[in-house]
């Protein structure tokens, strides 16, 4: 168990020195850079500027040396400056986390409210009238853009109330906030939530085919019983994953809600810094997502340990 | 042309009167509708079980003997599977005539089931403990402790080693012996009347299935459970049956007292069934030598959506001649206590009046 | 733990001298001595091996043409590991393997390819073993195939051919694995194992997934096949009656080892080893009639991870002393070419 | 309650009306709210040549002297005192000399001396150690010998030669006096200044907040007691939520012709000016390169223009046809009607143009069936598209076969100073309706924004020429002459000229917005909020 | 006991089917969410091939004239804002996303198959070095990785398709190794093995044609995410641009601009896109349920 779980974490970090390799390379091969960038709010190329520029951002040392600089420093907590705002990158990213991460929350407490419940009626109604539907809903949920999705949400709000729910840092109370959170967080968690309620009917499809759930009718357990406590138990394993997989995937869809919503969080703000050519902000960025993500799934990892005793005792 | 029609003439066999039967079944037909077609997997299938009896249901594969077993609980998928027509009373009470709550308080308390597989038969996140109480906090509204204690004395009762330890594990953490043995102590945590093990031993090691079968026979006497063992297994039955019904095709082809179907097997299947498998204990009596034929049935077991019109044992049977390919032959009783399904085992193997 | 002792069958001395049939002056299609495979259990950190399963655990016997040679024993008593050791789908950790004289165990994979044709091997799961997106004569004609035997309108007169010996129809030929029984997938499963001529066919329990009706063809082919090629075979089985009934010599296997070995007669009338005494009576008798006293073992097989000291069989033996938890049995010769591992008997 | 309405209502007409007495009943306080299109690069005005940057921060800094803020047009009639009291000039017309208000003291508190103008326009030169990054108007100050100060009240900008216009250059946005003891690194982020308002916040992506300077050194303003500028990128959101009320004014021209249907709609009430914005379409011309290196090329490509097109898909029918200078009414050196129809290209007369122009293809061995094929660059953003994807409809009129290469916008000045392109679909925004801020800034051989790098002696003379002209009338017919030599030469024919609107709710009051340039009337002294 | 209808059940377990069409209209009756799915995704596969015929307008053209305009009989679904036909764009954009949906499935498919099979058949280093890659690989959410992709390599149509395809590579590799493992296992590998057969004839002959169904299944289904990652990506001026009509492009620009002006800038291309992915995501669900061995029986 123990070993297992260092085995586990020293993979994480292998992943994540890999993603950082990964994420440096292929900002350099995007064509243009920061330089380019800045110029261009001015109109203007001055080659002279440009280059004096280039070394002032350090941009002109091999691509080697630049990386080893970058990662060293960030071994030390030290993240850079954003090439835009000149402000170190930490000091940029740590505000706009807890709007991104207040967002995923919602999102992903709506998702799992309604995905596991619906999930669950679907499987058990398999092929009624209502598991067409709820499978129709699902779908649709995978396969709306969602940017599409939160723009007729907006012009609906400002058609039929005039009012716009989009996000403001300065809200008026905790329910305000949490109402004007709440409607982006719906506009995406609908996609998770048809994510969570497939899984959740097919898993529980596949846990009702099992024996035990044979055994457990031939026991004379009720209905109930057997869907809920026989087959949800089992059925929840594989749920679990992935609402701990979309709790970090949920950063994909959050990038066009946060567009469309106006949402200041790190999803939109890394869509801006990639378009910067922030190299700094980018790699830092990218590192937390991918830190969050591969930690995520660690901690799945680990509360599968826990939920399931077929893993717990083995070894 | 069916077997009930064939059955009418022939009385219910007087030995044992109506009422002392505990379980009867009638006509039971349970039928699965595919795209290949209908699938008679029980067509007409009638037995009855007497208190602390033991009956064996035999055939191979796809002869409809575990579908009959999960059709006495009500078990059968649905769909493709539906039960058209029969009766199956216990106790005088017809089991599908009843709501599906009136059959659930039946299933685990009245009748209850083992599997073939212990081990994906046994609910995996859920310690064995918890797997007996539930019978017991269902059907004998037990406290949660009560229930949890007659648990490790039930554990205890089928034999397995420190119960009060094994209450708490996991069936993965349960050898496969071990399973069977708490598959066991599920089914008879409430006392049923009738156990119903479907093929109980087939995966287990022939040691392991050794101390199982031991294991049923004696808790059978103690509790004075009626069983009804389906099996492949000729050996298995003979050693631990007191009735048997063969059965082929989806219908009974033989049914006999274990003495009797063995001394005298009145169907040509039956027969070629016994024939067709090598026998250790022959080895121990008479000298055997040299490379020695079994005797094989021919062909291969009939689909069940595609039906013979006749016997459908007629196409790999010696003896068939053109009445069994044409018409199903009437289930009648040959000898005392023995039926059989054959038109032709009276002039072949000696019925009645041989 | 594992001593290092033979625990194996000498071949050909003991063999040769207990029984004189003439089939024993042939050359042994199969020698295996002292066959060992043992599959290294990694954990941690780093995978550091912490231990070995003895799947296989010093095995010896002979097998010569015509004659066969039934492996009984429970699951995870090592027997199929044997039969895949001996044809190199798993890599045997050590030991000698030869056919027909000539060691293989060194050989690399190319230089193995001319033995492969001397011996094949029929699996037990008729439904696994065949490739459900081939034809069945493609299957058949597979080995053919690979070894380049003849164009491909000779192979397929070659599988016609071997069709029609197993008892399939010609116009089979273009049908898939699916759309056979059970038991015709194993007769696939045999002229595919039978078309490149081998000498050697291992059968990894080839009728166990089978009915009993089923199950009884399949043997009489084999049998009918044995006289015909004069094949030798390792007849695989844990089940007792079959294996009876097919071999002319049966080694009964437990935790890796042999425990006895005779020629079938000796062993079902007169087994020494208390082991093969148990599994001998587990098995159910077709006949009521007969009333016998079962010697029913207690408990389960031990992992093969962590076998028990001394003689393996000492946890569940009931004749079992303090020597035996300590000493490992040799596999002594008692006289009639029987050969048992116990110290009693 | 009523009579107060009644006088707001009253004032604003008197606002609307130009009046510059607006000295009484204005409220003071509360938060004015703009919505703000996207993230400036930084808050230095001297760094950028955007209005994204000019907007937000032109309230922070003083100028010497400013565009009036209160009228509609920017001429040197308009020109009004800022840090500077008064001017004068000599006599050789070459020294200007300002002097400056007492007592004004940076928003961190140091006093404003003529050091502080000094420091600034040598780092414009690029004679201080405090460096920009970027330099985009350095052309500007090109005849700019040295600013000498006497005493801490006086400052005096000596030129090379006598120019009529250069203080039009010192009253744009684009020029503010910027602290000597304040690094420009740290003006780019936390800008320093004199101006009615400090600098509050600058979150990307998000927001820009600038709160009340109270010690501002014109008494009694500014009225407000902050700007909240929202960053909303796209545009239907931060429109619609101008129509819910969220924001009291939208940013600087963001309402297009067609989105103004809309908006008079959804939100009758709302005030909408409509503008130019002295943004100007304009094809920049690779003349190294084939095919453009051949005149006649470049005269069919000019006969096949039919900007009315243009103006009526894009801004229905609203835009300017004009030259470089910003048209008629409100550009001060438009060119009358006459005085275009003259150039190649401007006559009405499209179907004549096109067969002209086709003939000169044919006559260099193109046809219908073997067109030119030429790719037309421009940069991935909408307004630079839409017009791309015309001429090219357009080219197909004559032969020509355009393949739009979309460039991305980090991507686009480094491609264009690189001249790797044929033709390219450019904008053009001007600060100062000055020949001298916009033919000099684009035309100029040794320009920093002459991005096709056009260098034509003659132009080059003639822009000397205007510089030292006093009299308008005089100047404005060199003007017209460079147009027309610039047309001819196809150096970066202008398309059309764009106008839009920028909207308010009625409560807003005290804005004025100028009409010949977007780039100098955000310094939101005079604008209060009636509510 | 109710009566029981033996020809209804037949009919519902579709026995007597024969043939192609039998076949396809009893899995239609069987799966009819499937079936709508397939009608959906013919529809557009169809519009796509004969977008020319669909149409009269060309999807660039631009007229000043009917800037806006609304739907009316001159254009369906009204018109842009430098007058292009909606309709047209619509129907030639059913092009781009075919393109890229399919272009970058298989792409991604391609190379997580080969990837898969060699690291699942082949094991050891190979196996452990791509596995950390796939991890790395699906270390980010699609579209970050695909947004990263998109914006190395530059917006063009191939671009976006192998941005796209990027991000599959892993799905599908994890899937085919997986199975490669359990196959490797299977008797009738150790069949072939047993005559001799070479390990990577093994690995091409036996184990890739059975990786096939659990390969069409998550094909599938990448297809539908793949439109939808390109409408993303184009939304946010990473993906297709102009003069290519692309669904997601339409909808940025005219989300931008238009929305209250000329919602059905905005309706009809949402209703492109989603109706697309609908209609395979529905394919998608019926094709996993018929190939999914358990179904089968």
């Amino acid at each position: 168990m123990g070993a297992y779980m260092i085995r586990r974490f020293l993979l994480m970090i292998l992943t994540l020195f890999g993603m950082s390799v990964l994420i440096f390379v292929m900002l350099r091969i995007v064509p243009g850079n920061i330089v380019d960038i800045l110029f261009d709010s001015a109109g203007m190329v001055n080659p002279d500027d440009k280059k004096r520029l280039e070394e002032e951002l350090g941009l002109d040392k091999p691509i080697v040396q630049q990386y080893v600089t970058w990662i060293t420093s960030m071994m030390k907590g030290d993240f850079g400056y954003s090439y835009v705002s000149e402000k170190p990158a930490l000091d940029e990213i740590l505000p706009r986390i807890p709007v991104t991460a207040k967002l995923a929350a919602l999102a992903l407490f709506f998702s799992v409210l309604f995905g596991v419940p619906l999930g669950v009626i679907s499987a058990v109604r398999q092929n009624t009238s209502l598991d067409y539907f709820l499978r129709v809903v699902s779908l649709s949920g995978l396969s709306l853009p969602s940017f599409w999705l939160g723009l007729l949400i907006l012009m609906a709000f400002v058609q039929y109330t005039g009012w716009i729910p989009i996000y403001s840092d300065q809200p008026r109370g905790f329910w305000h906030e949490l109402w004007l959170l709440s409607i982006p967080a719906a506009a995406v968690g609908f996609r998770a939530s048809a994510l969570i309620m497939r899984l959740t009917r097919s898993s529980m499809l596949e846990v009702l085919r099992q024996d035990y759930i044979r055994t457990a009718r031939a026991k004379g357990a009720t209905k109930q019983s057997v869907n809920y406590d026989h087959a949800l138990r089992n059925a929840v394993l594989p749920v679990v994953t992935i609402i701990g997989i979309e709790a970090a995937f949920l950063i994909g869809g959050l990038i066009v809600t946060e567009t469309v919503f106006n949402i200041p969080g790190v999803a939109r703000f890394l869509v801006e810094a990639i378009r910067w050519r922030d190299y700094p902000i980018v790699q830092s960025l990218v590192m937390l997502i991918a830190v969050v993500t591969v930690v995520v799934n660690f901690l799945v990892d680990m509360a599968y340990v826990v939920l399931d005793p077929r893993i717990k005792y083995e070894s | 042309m069916t077997t009930t029609s064939a059955m009418t003439p022939q009385p219910v066999p007087p030995k044992v009167p109506a009422t002392e039967n505990l379980l009867e079944v009638t006509d039971l037909r349970t039928y699965f509708f595919t795209r290949q077609g209908v699938v008679k997997a029980v067509d007409g299938v009638d037995f009855a079980l007497k208190p602390k009896e033991t009956l064996a249901i035999v055939g191979e594969s796809g002869c409809g003997k575990s579908i009959t077993a999960l059709s006495l609980l009500r078990l059968i998928p649905v769909p493709p599977g539906r039960i058209i027509s029969g009766s199956i009373k216990l106790d005088g009470v017809d089991l599908l005539g009843l709501g599906e709550e009136e059959m659930r308080r039946i299933r685990g308390n009245d009748i209850s089931m083992i599997f073939q597989e212990p081990m994906t038969s046994l609910n995996p996140v859920m310690t064995i403990g918890r797997q007996i109480a539930e019978v017991l906090l269902l059907h004998q509204g037990m406290s949660t402790k009560e229930a949890y204690a007659r648990a490790v004395e039930m554990l205890r009762i089928v034999k397995i080693p420190e119960p009060e330890q094994r209450v708490k594990e996991y069936p993965h953490q349960l050898s496969g012996g071990m399973r069977q043995r708490a598959m066991i102590a599920i089914a008879l945590a409430c006392n049923p009347k009738v156990l119903i093990a479907d093929e109980p031993t087939t995966a287990l090691d022939v040691t392991i299935q050794a101390q199982i079968l031991n294991l049923i026979v004696e808790l059978q006497e103690r509790l004075g459970t009626a069983v009804v063992l389906i099996t492949h297994d000729l050996g298995v039955v003979a050693e631990t049956a007191q009735r048997v019904i063969v059965m082929y095709a989806g219908r009974k082809v033989e049914e006999a007292d274990v003495g009797e179907l063995f001394a005298r097997p009145m169907h040509p299947y039956t027969r070629g069934l016994m024939a067709s498998i090598p026998r250790l204990d022959l080895m121990r009596g008479e000298e055997k030598e040299g490379v020695e034929r079994l005797q094989e049935i021919p062909g291969i077991v009939p689909a069940l959506s595609a039906l013979p019109p006749g016997c459908a044992f007629a196409p790999r049977c010696p003896h068939a001649d053109d009445r069994c390919h044409a018409e199903y032959p009437p289930y009648e009783q040959k000898r005392s206590g023995h039926w059989a399904a054959c038109w032709r085992s009276d002039e072949l193997f000696g019925g009645v009046n041989a | 733990m594992h001593d290092g002792a033979e625990s194996g069958v000498t071949p050909g001395t003991a063999n040769g001298a207990a029984d004189s049939s003439p089939r024993h002056n042939r050359a042994p299609a199969l020698e295996v001595r002292d066959l060992k495979k043992h599959f290294a259990v990694k954990k941690g950190l780093l995978q550091k091996t912490i231990g070995h399963v003895y799947a296989v655990d010093g095995v010896s016997f002979t097998i010569r043409e015509g004659e066969t040679l039934g492996l009984v024993g429970e699951s995870g008593c090592g027997k199929s590991t044997v039969g895949r050791a001996i044809l190199r789908l798993v890599e045997p950790t050590s030991g000698s393997i030869k056919i027909e004289g000539e060691e293989i165990t060194g050989l690399s994979k190319q230089e193995l390819r001319p033995y492969r044709r001397e011996m094949q091997i029929i699996f037990q799961d008729p439904f696994s073993s065949l490739d459900p997106r081939m034809s069945a004569g493609d299957i058949v004609g597979e080995p053919l195939k690979v070894h380049g035997i003849g164009n491909a309108a000779e192979r397929r007169e070659r599988v016609a051919e071997l069709f029609a010996r197993v008892g399939l129809r010609q116009a089979q030929m273009d049908s898939f694995p699916h759309q056979f029984s059970g038991g015709q997938r194993q007769r696939i499963g045999i002229a595919r194992a039978l078309a490149l001529n081998p000498k050697l066919i291992i059968g990894d329990e080839p009728v166990s997934a089978l009915d009993v009706s089923i199950q009884a063809q399949v043997i009489n082919l084999l049998m009918d096949l044995q006289q015909e090629r004069g094949l030798g075979y390792l007849f695989i089985s844990h089940n007792l009656a079959v294996v009876e009934h097919i071999s002319h010599y049966i080694a009964v296997m437990y935790l890796g080892r042999i425990v006895e070995y005779a020629d079938k007669r000796t062993l079902f009338t007169s087994p020494r080893h208390p082991y093969t005494e148990a599994l001998l009576s587990a098995v159910p008798v077709p006949d009521p009639s007969i009333k016998r006293n079962k010697i029913v073992l207690d408990g389960d097989v031990p992992s093969p991870m962590k076998p028990p000291s001394g003689c393996h069989f000492h946890t569940r033996c009931p004749i079992a002393q303090e020597r035996c938890k300590i000493e490992s049995p040799v596999l002594r010769d008692v006289g009639n070419g029987q050969k048992v591992s116990c110290h009693f008997r | 309650m009523k009579a107060v309405w009644l006088t707001a209502a009253a004032l604003g007409l008197a606002v609307g009306m130009g009046d510059v007495a607006t000295a009484f009943a204005q409220k003071s306080g509360g938060t004015l709210r703009i919505y703000h299109r996207d993230t400036p690069a930084s808050a230095s005005l001297h760094e950028e040549a955007t209005v994204s940057t000019q907007l937000p921060f032109m309230a922070i800094y003083n100028n010497l002297v400013i565009y009036d803020q209160q009228k509609k047009t920017n001429s040197l009639e308009t020109i009004v005192p800022d840090l500077a009291s008064s001017w004068s000039l000599d006599d050789t017309k070459t020294k200007l000399t300002f002097k400056l208000v007492d007592g004004v003291k940076w928003h961190d508190g140091k006093p404003f001396t003529s050091e502080d103008v000094k420091c600034t326009f040598e780092m414009l030169q690029g004679k201080s150690k405090n460096r920009l990054r970027k330099n985009p108007r350095a052309i500007w100050f090109r005849n700019l010998k040295e600013v000498t100060t006497k005493g801490p009240l006086e400052v005096t900008f000596n030129l090379e030669k006598p120019q009529g216009a250069f203080i039009a250059l010192l009253a744009s946005g684009y020029t503010p006096i910027y602290p000597c003891h304040v690094s420009a690194a740290d003006m780019r982020t936390k800008p320093v200044g004199t101006g009615p308002f400090k600098f509050a916040e600058f979150r990307g992506n998000e927001v820009i907040r600038l709160t009340k300077n109270p010690d501002y050194f014109k008494k009694g303003l500014p009225h407000l007691d902050g700007i909240e500028m929202r960053i909303i990128d796209n545009r239907s959101t931060r429109i619609l939520a101008f129509q819910a009320g969220e924001f009291d004014m939208t940013f600087s021209q963001d309402i297009t012709i067609p989105l103004l249907k809309d908006m008079v709609k959804q939100a009758p009430k709302a005030i909408c000016e409509t503008k130019p914005q002295y943004v100007h379409r304009n094809l920049i011309v690779n003349r190294e390169a084939a095919p453009f290196d051949n005149p006649k090329v470049r005269t069919a490509m000019a006969l096949a223009i039919e900007r009315k097109a243009f103006v009526d898909i894009l801004t229905e029918g609203k835009g300017d046809i004009g030259g470089a200078m910003l048209p008629l009414p409100e550009g001060g050196w438009g060119m009358p009607p006459e005085e275009l129809a003259k150039m190649t290209g401007y006559t009405g007369d499209v179907a004549k143009n096109r067969a002209e122009g086709r003939k000169i293809m044919e006559g260099l061995g193109y046809s219908a069936s073997n067109p030119l094929k030429v790719k037309i660059a421009t940069r991935n953003i909408a307004i630079y598209r839409d017009p791309a994807v015309i001429l090219i409809d357009q080219l197909k009129q004559i032969h020509m076969e355009g393949e739009l290469e979309v460039v991305d916008t980090p991507l686009w000045h480094a491609k264009v100073a690189r001249k790797d392109y044929q033709v390219g679909m450019n904008l053009t925004g001007v600060a100062v309706d000055d020949p001298d801020a916009n033919l000099v800034e684009n035309y100029a051989c040794k320009s920093e924004r002459n991005y096709t790098n056009y260098c034509n002696p003659e132009v080059e003379k003639l822009i000397e020429q205007q510089s030292t002209i006093s009299d308008v009338n005089e100047r404005k017919k060199v003007v017209w002459k460079i147009e027309q030599v610039l047309n001819d030469d196809l150096a970066r024919p202008v398309i059309y000229h764009d106008r839009a609107a920028t909207c308010w709710w009625p409560h807003v009051k005290g804005f004025v917005g100028h009409e010949n340039s977007i780039y100098n009337n955000w310094r939101f002294e005079y604008v209060w909020l009636d509510k | 006991m109710a009566t029981i209808d033996h020809k209804a059940e037949l009919a519902r377990a579709g026995a007597g089917v024969s043939g192609f069409w039998g076949t396809a209209f009893h899995l239609a009756r069987r799966y009819p969410l499937g079936a709508a799915g397939a009608v959906i995704v013919l529809l557009f596969v169809l519009t796509a091939l004969f977008a020319g015929y669909l149409t009269t307008y060309d999807p660039t053209t631009t007229n000043a004239r009917s800037s806006l305009a609304k739907p009316g009989p001159d254009h369906l679904l009204g018109a842009d804002f430098m007058g292009r036909d909606m309709w047209s764009r619509i129907v030639y954009g059913a092009r781009i996303s075919l393109a890229v949906g399919i272009g970058s499935t298989v792409l991604g498919c391609f190379f997580g198959v080969i990837i898969g099979l060699m690291s699942g058949y082949y094991g050891g280093w190979l196996d452990l070095l791509t596995q950390r890659v796939m991890d790395i690989l699906q270390a980010l959410p699609l579209l970050v990785m695909a947004l990263l992709m998109a914006a190395s390599l530059g917006p063009s149509l191939t671009n976006t398709i192998v941005a796209i395809s990027i991000p599959i590579i892993p799905n599908v590799a994890r899937v085919i190794r997986s199975n490669t493992l359990a196959l490797r296992e299977m008797p009738y590998v150790e069949a072939a093995r047993a005559v001799g057969m070479s390990e990577w004839k093994i690995a091409f002959r036996h184990v890739l044609p059975n990786t096939m169904a659990p390969l069409i299944v998550l094909a599938t289904a990448q297809l539908g995410s793949a439109i939808l990652t390109e409408a993303s990506l184009s939304f946010l001026g990473l993906g297709i641009p102009e003069p290519h009509p692309s669904w997601g492009r339409m909808l940025s620009e005219s989300a931008a601009e238009y929305v209250r002006t000329a919602p059905w800038l905005v309706i009809f291309p949402g209703i492109a896109i989603s109706l697309a992915v609908f209609g395979t995501n529905l394919l998608g669900d019926a094709v996993r349920d018929i190939l999914d061995p358990r179904e089968r029986s």
